[in-house]
């Protein structure tokens, strides 16, 4: 391992603050700096950053009350860290993040488990008691483990405009050196990094990362081939293969807690009727839609991924059988019409088709649904939104057909998506029975108990199809041979959140 | 005199100019106060420097721009209070001739559609007696009948003057203004022109309000002029009167300065010094007293009135009684 | 040219300005959905949260009195706030504004040195095979897909030929002159190109109605020769009708960044924009519509003035 | 008065063509013209006739490229007393002859002048152009020449632009400009068709004046047969791009020996005060027909759809200029019956 | 020789020559114009008809072509997209709608402009200040941003695609029909019709209109490059119209992924958008050299 070098990694959005709090997209770039008290490893398990273990029942971490619908997660922390400006990390910098997130001031992109926590004690400088007003299986995947911000710096300041957004103080292994709007962000070594490798040797050993924005596709590929970009980390699966003999450069493919999933709209009466959900789940090939993304993707049949002790292999399967699609149909009621499309009692069947547009992947993938939906005499239109458009037709339901790729935490919260009162739930579907089951699920630590609630879940979607689990997705990431310890990280906390034993080799 | 068709009192033609919203602009006298009349059968020229308000008064005749204030009567009916169908009806009895042979022909119509278009908005006949009579209003001003199938710039200067005279007479007027008619053609051609003119009125009784700037042009088809001159009316009187015995000094310089074709002739004369003033800004009291070679400080003083002589001859110069301007200058 | 002209002339174009800012502040009103939709759903931003984010941006007062209140601002220079960012409007416009001139002022200085020479040799050889040739030329400029052109240029100049970086702004730590033309070079190119070949059109045209005129046959009879001719007396006349469309055009080469700016990653206005529309960032949205209609009123004024300056038959008083 | 054994200026059988869509029109046919030293030539004929087109041929300033002098000599006295034949001159010698030897004046004194250069300046360039003066002493002699054409307060005005003077003002400043360098040849192209006739007659005696001061030859081109009558030494009628009559301007209007010069003096509006009060003799006599036109000019005498002398010979061949007197020649070959 | 009003002969020989025939005749002469007028009929005939012809649809997949573009083949003349369609199919019918778009566009800017310009102009006074105030404030909003503005916030569907690319680029048209109707209703002629009593609507569109048609066709020309173009810039920047409807911008857009591998597919959209705006810009410059002949 030899200290030294650049590395200069493209980003395909535009980068908006260096807040992790208050970004809209996955913050790559922020969690170099600021680290949380536990993180995800390449495996979705949490291992502990800043705090010294990772809270559980067994070690004592987390207590649950009598009646067992209270939790309350201790921490303690590691005593050594500095901030970036050399004041120690403590408590009060945990207490301070949970307050600063939750103050309704302050717009955040994310404050996700904050009104979990009822208050916040402080025994001593160097352990935090969080007292929850409920049980959450998943606190790990929210609030500390995004980063905990300096409290003497941002006390009294409001976090909106503060310049924490551009030039965050954290205590992670590099240092924000100049953040330049639309252009870059150039990280520099953390030489007071607190921790050191199994060997003796000062982390990082990277001097320098460089986050260049390129927003076109394009020209990331463009940048790559060049030489000017080292390492992209979400090439378009379509334009992988672009990238195979560029010198210096390897592909890597990355497991991701994500799936691509074709969600209903119930608004529509006409996709109430399970009968044509049913046809649609028939139609679709998951075979041409893993080849059109590069046969980069897996099929799967549940939306909770293999990688889980939660998973299911017993979860009911559609295979590809337009016949079977087009008998449905036709049982249905649904006749062919002149020009081929479905149709009952003068209703055809014929959908908007709503994607986030800009990203090929998922047009293509669009495009084979719509064809394949053809074939079963289904009409879809393409209408695709940009940005925040997309979403808020996500949330509100502004679309009959939508497809989409969810990327989660390491203990993903499925009654978001499909909950009755799931906050991503914009399709209007509800199911009493499943929230049920959603309960059981969410409110239990009970390893076996969630077991079964799971596999409970994952049948009654199978089976009432909300919506149609596709394929996983796999992060593909164009890396320069010479980086080495690289490891690939699968949730939402990014590629990035451990760079610390990057090095490059030669 | 014969009995008068048109009455002009005291018109006024003012223009404002560059008004904005931050600017409070000028005017410009286009006409100041003009008055006069045209008889039944009569030709009256105009004369006067270029921007000294002819076209303007033409116009102005017609309601072709509106008056500021003043009265135009035709055959005892006010002109310029019409509504836009009476003055309509009225359009079918005084007429216009046009200066500039290519302007004033709607390229993209053939002349039989120009002439019909005539007939069609007053109309007179029906659509096979138009053609009937586009054909005669054609060899009327000497054109063949063919000529209805063409279009104007297949014809020459001299020839659509013609097509603009017959245009005129499409709607039996009794009244046309002709503004500089032949100042844009050739003198041969401007000579078939006249002529054309001459028989018309001689043949149709038509009265005319000729303007020109070519003295012997008008003095040749005119039986009374008027010379205006920076939107108000120096002299006016008969053809005969005005150019033998001019009695304004305005007059005299311009009879003067028109350059006479005979070589043997070599005459004193009065020249006038510097271009006319600007009608935004116009001199105070008498208009011409800046060029006037006999202005005396009285003329800064008062705006001379017309002044009556023998028979209509009309003088505005306060000095018109003692000048003798028909003698050359020592 | 009169101070009291200038002055008016500036004062004239307020209620264009406001004018302006209505019809865009419509256009964004009527817009489906609002900027706060992207909390709308999001169960963990609670109803008084979204209540004081509504007062904060003003979004809770009627539309008209929405309209007042930014116009209010805007006069004393608040331009509001970016959604996205947090930031002020117009540090992040101001921000960007570098770049894009840079990227524009480069563009118009190159389209500059080539249409006018090329329209003026074209006039001046009308009917020639030069003339031919540059006709064709120019009209293939205008016609060119720019996107495309960045295209084509990026993989011959970056990757076959690698002289050239292929986007961005400059290199980090280095920056200085040689390094930022490296960069720019390339975008600067394509963005100049429609310009390049309207404003050599232009010129042609302009100088062939002013090589028609009498005075450059005056010019002839004094003795003059062909360039004297072309240079002292033609140029001139022929430039003053294209003034307006150079300043105007420098506004439209700006918004031409829009496309440019993607492609070359060049951290400029035109970016924001595609950011902004993006994000729904509404006030930045505003902002920079706004900016961008005050740039073309300044550049009519601007060219009113150049106007006045080179025409002496124009007298603004 | 004329110098008549070495005439400034000889042009002989002058010929000039355009080429246009419609085919190649000769403007110019043949053109003999000679204008003697401090001699004034009046050149007439109606429009189309080729008066324009001759002036700028001895000017060489047709366009390249649009039209050509295809045939004939144009044998000019340099100041140096040097014969030289303008049509022959490379592009360089005929730049030092422009402005310097030959001085000219159009017809629109608007837009004659550069609208963006101040009065001065204009005149100024033509004097530095041929005189190698410095800018300061240019300026000296453009006021000076501002003075000399009567234009009041010379050394204010030359510091104003064209459109802040009157029509006359500019005709005064296009003659200053030709004049600047003491031409020995001024030509006229129309210089007071665009003037009211007050100004023109300022013009004119403006004109007269300097002739008699500087000496110069004067080729005055018009279609006005007063200015003619005022002006000209000798006059030469062109009628389709040929001249068809050429004399001392008395003999012209005494005796006019071809039918369309005939014809124009003619159909001049001419008072018969007797013919009018008995009503008869309102008529003018017109010249029938229209002009000749260019592209389609008639077999022989170019005049002889319109001429009421028509033989058929004349349709045979084109006239040859035949003496009436000396120094009078007529291209018709019923000359003296049509003066008759 | 008494009478001289002889009747001036006409020169007989040629036909009545109407103003249309003289613009065909002068067109005709002009190669690049005529070059360009052949192209875009030839190009209308083979958008038309070649989809039809075609043995795919614009939308078909072949499902054994997925992932890569297919190259150049006997079954595939322009190759296949990544999508297994066939690319000249979806050149062919995306010709159809950019030339519809650009057409439509052109049309919707054409007649706004000619209306708002010929009120303007003819009627003057108050309409004319309101009228004109309103297109220098349409005029001083950056064209590109309003479209994508418009376009981003509204995600219009075709037809409201071609309705805001037309209403942003007529104003132009507006301002030269108005400085047409401000110099022709000067005219003698415009004149002379009044003095007959020809009111209004006659002089507008008997006069002053038929006088302004070559300005007016020529800038409605020019227009169809610039909506082609347009759409082309909205298509790149994924603002324009849907796939898997093609038009030339979002081909060329899809297929720019592809440049380095499969050259193939960016090529003829990209060329197709320059030749067809050529086309037209070649095509509006012999109409101006043809319809407004510099004398
Ligand atoms: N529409 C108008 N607006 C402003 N001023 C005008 C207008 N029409 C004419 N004038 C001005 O009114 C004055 C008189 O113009 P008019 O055309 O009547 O003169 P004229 O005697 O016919 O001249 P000419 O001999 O040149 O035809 C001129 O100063 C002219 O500039
Ligand atoms: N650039 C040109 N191209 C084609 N033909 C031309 C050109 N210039 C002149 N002509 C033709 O040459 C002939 C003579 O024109 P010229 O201008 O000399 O006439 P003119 O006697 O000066 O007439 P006017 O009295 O109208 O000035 C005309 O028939 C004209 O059509
Ligand atoms: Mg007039
Ligand atoms: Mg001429």
């Amino acid at each position: 391992q030899q200290s030294g070098g650049t590395l200069n990694v493209g980003l395909t959005y535009e980068l908006d603050t260096m807040n992790t709090y208050s970004t809209g997209f996955l913050a790559d770039a922020q969690h170099t700096v600021i680290e949380g008290l536990i993180a995800p490893d390449k495996d979705a398990r949490y291992v502990p950053v800043l705090a010294k273990e990772v809270p559980t029942l067994d070690n004592g971490g987390i207590v649950l009350s009598d009646d067992g619908s209270k939790m309350t997660i201790t921490y303690h922390l590691q005593e050594n860290v500095k901030w970036h400006d050399g004041e120690p990390f403590t408590s009060a910098d945990v207490k301070f993040t949970w307050e600063a997130v939750k103050d309704p001031a302050f717009i955040a992109e994310s404050k996700d488990g904050t009104q979990d926590i009822d208050s916040i004690d402080l025994p001593d400088d160097y352990t935090v008691v969080c007292n929850y007003n409920t049980v959450k299986p998943n606190f790990a995947s929210t609030l500390f483990t995004f980063g905990i911000m300096p409290k003497h710096l941002l006390e009294g300041t409001d976090l909106n405009t503060s310049s924490y957004n551009e030039t965050p103080v954290g205590t992670g292994p590099f240092k924000v050196a100049e953040f330049v709007r639309g252009q870059y962000v150039v990280l520099d070594k953390n030489t007071d990094y607190w921790r050191t490798a199994e060997n003796g040797d000062a982390l990082p050993y990277l001097d320098r990362l460089v986050f260049r924005i390129v927003t076109d596709s394009n020209t990331l590929l463009t940048q790559l081939q060049s030489g000017e970009l080292d390492m992209a980390v979400s090439v378009p699966y379509g334009r992988a293969s672009q990238l195979e003999g560029v010198e210096g450069l390897e592909i890597i493919v990355g497991p991701q807690l994500s799936w691509g999933h074709l969600d209903f709209n119930f608004r529509n009466e006409l996709l109430a009727d399970v009968n044509v959900r049913k046809a649609v789940a028939h139609a679709i090939n998951r075979e041409t839609l893993i080849r059109v993304q590069g046969g980069f993707p897996i099929a799967i049949k549940s939306l909770v991924l293999p990688i889980f002790d939660l998973y299911d292999d017993a979860t009911p399967e559609y295979a590809y059988d337009p016949a079977a699609a087009n008998a449905l149909l036709d049982d249905a009621g649904y006749a062919r019409g002149g020009d081929g499309i479905r149709e009952k009692d003068g209703k055809r069947l014929s959908f908007a088709f709503v994607i986030q547009s800009g990203r090929a992947d998922d047009e293509n993938v669009q495009q084979v649904i719509i064809a394949q939906l053809k074939e079963i005499g289904i009409e879809a239109t393409a209408d695709n939104k940009a940005g925040v458009a997309y979403r808020e037709a996500r949330y509100n339901g502004g679309y009959d057909l939508i497809y989409g790729r969810w990327i989660t935490s390491a203990d993903p919260v499925y009654s978001t998506f499909y909950g009755s009162e799931g906050e991503n739930n914009g399709q209007g579907y509800s199911n009493p029975e499943l929230d049920v089951v959603f309960a059981r699920l969410e409110n239990t630590l009970d390893a076996e108990e969630r077991k079964a609630a799971a596999s409970e879940m994952q049948r009654i979607i199978a089976e009432d199809l909300p919506a149609i689990a596709l394929t996983q997705g796999v992060s593909v990431i164009a890396k320069p041979v010479e980086l080495k310890n690289f490891v690939p990280n699968p949730t939402n906390m990014t590629n990035f959140v451990d760079t610390k034993e990057w090095y490059l080799e030669g | 005199m014969a009995e008068p068709l048109l009455v002009v009192e005291d018109l006024k033609v003012h223009y404002p100019i560059g008004k904005t919203l931050f600017k409070p602009g000028v005017t410009l006298r286009a006409l100041d106060g003009v008055s006069f009349t045209v008889g039944k059968g009569e030709v009256v020229g105009l004369v006067g420097e270029s921007g000294s308000g002819k076209t303007t008064l033409g116009r102005a005749v017609l309601r072709l721009v509106e008056p500021t204030s003043g009265k135009v009567q035709l055959d005892g009916q006010e002109v310029t209070t019409l509504s836009a169908g009476d003055l309509k009806a009225l359009r079918s009895k005084m007429q216009i001739i046009f200066q500039d042979p290519y302007a004033s022909l709607n390229p993209r119509m053939s002349v039989g559609q120009t002439l019909a278009e005539a007939l069609m908005l007053h109309k007179i006949g029906t659509r096979k007696d138009r053609e009937q009579r586009v054909g005669d209003l054609l060899e009327k001003v000497g054109l063949p009948r063919s000529a209805a199938a063409r279009f104007p710039h297949e014809f020459s200067g001299g020839q659509r003057q013609r097509i603009g005279i017959a245009r005129a007479l499409a709607v039996n007027p009794e009244f046309i203004v002709a503004d500089e008619p032949v100042s844009a053609l050739d003198v041969s051609i401007q000579a078939q022109i006249i002529n054309l003119l001459q028989d018309l009125r001689r043949e149709l009784g038509l009265s005319l309000l000729f303007i020109g700037h070519d003295l012997s042009v008008i003095e040749f088809l005119c039986d009374r002029v008027i010379v205006l001159y920076l939107g108000r009316i120096m002299e006016m009187g008969t053809a005969a009167e005005l150019y033998s015995n001019p009695r304004h000094p305005y007059t005299r310089a311009l009879l003067d300065a028109a350059p006479v074709p005979d070589p043997t002739v070599r005459r004193e004369r009065i020249t006038l010094k510097g271009d006319l003033p600007s009608p935004i800004n116009p001199p105070s009291g008498c208009v011409f007293r800046t060029r006037c070679p006999y202005a005396v400080e009285a003329c800064a003083e008062v705006v001379p009135p017309l002044e009556t002589f023998e028979s209509g001859h009309r003088v505005a110069c306060i000095r018109s009684h003692e000048l003798d301007l028909r003698k050359p200058l020592s | 040219m009169s101070l009291g002209f200038i002055i008016r002339r500036i004062l004239g174009a307020i209620p264009l300005l406001l004018g302006i800012s209505v019809i865009l502040f419509v256009i964004i009103q009527l817009a489906p959905g609002g900027p706060l939709d992207m909390y709308a759903e999001n169960p963990s931003v609670s109803k008084e949260a979204l209540a004081q984010i509504a007062a904060r941006y003003g979004l809770d007062q009627p539309v008209p009195v929405q309209y007042f209140m930014w116009l209010k601002a805007i006069v004393v220079g608040d331009w509001g706030y970016s959604i996205r960012t947090g930031r002020p409007v117009l540090d992040e416009i101001l921000l960007r504004l570098g770049p894009t001139l840079q990227l524009g002022g480069l563009a118009m200085i190159i389209s500059l040195i080539i249409a006018v020479p090329v329209g003026m040799i074209s006039a001046a050889r009308r009917g020639s095979k030069l003339d031919g040739t540059v006709t064709v030329l120019s009209f293939a400029g205008i016609s060119t897909p720019v996107f495309w052109l960045a295209l084509l240029l990026q993989l011959l100049f970056s990757v076959q030929l690698g002289w050239l970086p292929s986007a961005g702004y400059q290199s980090i730590g280095d920056g200085s002159f040689l390094d930022r033309l490296r960069y720019i070079i390339m975008p600067a190119s394509v963005l100049s190109l429609a310009t390049v070949a309207s404003w050599s059109r232009f010129i042609r045209s302009g100088m062939i109605d002013v090589l028609n005129q009498d005075y450059i046959r005056t010019a002839y009879a004094k003795g003059r020769g062909e360039k004297a001719v072309l240079f002292l007396h033609a140029l001139r006349n022929a430039m003053i009708p294209a003034v307006t469309v150079i300043a105007v055009d420098f506004v439209t080469i700006i918004s031409g960044a829009v496309i440019t700016e993607t492609v070359f990653a060049w951290p400029g206005i035109g970016r924001l924009f595609m950011e902004s529309m993006n994000g729904r960032d509404y006030p930045m949205l505003m902002g920079l519509m706004m900016m961008g209609s005050l740039a073309i009123v300044a550049a009519n004024i601007i060219a009113d003035f150049c106007y006045a300056a080179l025409d002496p038959r124009i007298r603004y008083d | 008065m004329t110098d008549q054994t070495t005439p400034l200026l000889d042009i002989r059988g002058l010929v000039t063509e355009f080429s246009t869509e419609t085919g190649v029109v000769r403007a110019v046919k043949g053109v003999d013209l000679t204008i003697g030293q401090g001699e004034t030539v009046a050149l007439v004929g109606e429009s189309g006739s080729g008066k324009s087109v001759t002036s700028l041929s001895v000017m060489r300033l047709i366009q390249k490229g649009v039209g050509a002098i295809t045939g004939g000599e144009m044998l000019f006295r340099t100041r140096s007393g040097q014969v030289v034949d303008l049509v022959k001159q490379p592009e360089n010698a005929m730049r030092a002859i422009r402005g310097n030897e030959i001085g000219m004046i159009f017809q629109e004194p608007m837009t004659s002048l550069n609208p963006t250069q101040k009065v001065g300046a204009q005149i100024a360039e033509a004097a530095r152009l041929h005189q190698n003066l410095t800018r300061k002493q240019a300026w000296a002699r453009a006021v000076e020449m501002l003075a000399l054409v009567e234009i009041p307060d010379p050394a204010r005005r030359a510091d104003v632009y064209p459109h802040q003077m009157s029509g006359g003002m500019r005709q005064r400043v296009m003659i200053a400009m030709a004049l600047a360098c003491n031409p020995a040849l001024l030509i006229g192209d129309e210089p007071t068709t665009a003037l009211d006739v007050t100004v023109q007659l300022q013009i004119l005696e403006l004109m007269r004046r300097l002739q008699r001061e500087i000496g110069m030859g004067i080729l005055f081109i018009t279609h006005n047969l007063g200015v003619v009558a005022e002006v000209a030494d000798r006059v030469a009628v062109m009628y389709g791009g040929r001249i068809v009559e050429t004399a001392p301007v008395r003999e012209l209007f005494a005796r006019p020996s071809h039918p369309y010069t005939r014809g124009l003096l003619d159909s001049l509006p001419v008072i018969d005060h007797a013919a009018r009060a008995s009503g008869q003799g309102l008529r003018l006599r017109a010249i029938p027909g229209s002009v000749v036109d260019p592209r389609n000019p008639p077999q022989g005498c170019d005049f002889n759809p319109r001429c009421a002398w028509v033989i058929p010979a004349c349709r045979a061949a084109v006239p040859a200029l035949l003496p009436v007197v000396p120094e009078h020649r007529a291209r018709c070959i019923r000359w003296n019956e049509v003066h008759g | 020789m008494t009478d001289a009003t002889v009747p001036a002969a006409i020169a007989p020989a040629s036909p009545p020559q109407s103003y249309w025939r003289r613009v065909t005749k002068r067109f005709f002469k002009r190669r690049l114009a005529v070059i360009g007028a052949a192209f875009l009929i030839l190009l209308g005939i083979v958008v038309t008809i070649g989809p039809m012809v075609s043995p795919y649809s614009y939308d078909y997949q072949d499902f054994d072509l997925l992932g890569m573009p297919g190259p150049m083949s006997a079954e595939h003349w322009l190759g296949t997209d990544e999508l297994g369609r066939d690319a000249l199919t979806r050149l062919l019918h995306g010709g159809r709608v950019s030339l519809a778009v650009g057409l439509a566009g052109a049309l919707i800017a054409g007649i706004v402009g000619t209306l708002v310009g010929t009120v303007s102009g003819f009627y003057r006074g108050i309409p004319d200040i309101i009228l004109m105030r309103f297109t220098d404030v349409m005029m001083s909003i950056p064209t590109l941003p309003l479209v994508l503005l418009l376009s981003g916030l509204f995600r219009p569907s075709p037809p409201l695609l071609v309705a805001i690319v037309g209403i942003l680029i007529w104003m132009g048209t507006a301002r030269l029909v108005r400085s047409q109707f401000l110099a022709l209703r000067e005219r003698e002629f415009v004149e002379a019709a009044r003095a007959l009593g020809a009111s209004g609507p006659r002089l507008m569109f008997r006069h002053i209109l038929p006088n302004a048609i070559g300005p007016i066709t020529v800038a409605s020309t020019l227009a169809v490059g610039s909506a082609i173009m347009l759409e082309s810039a909205l298509s790149f920047l994924g603002f324009g119209i849907q796939p898997p409807v093609p038009t030339w911008g979002n081909l060329l857009n899809s297929a720019s992924s592809w440049l380095s591998q499969a050259p193939w597919l960016a090529i003829p959209p990209g060329l197709l958008i320059l030749f067809t705006v050529l086309a037209v810009n070649f095509l509006g410059d012999g109409l101006r050299d043809a319809m407004e002949p510099r004398e």
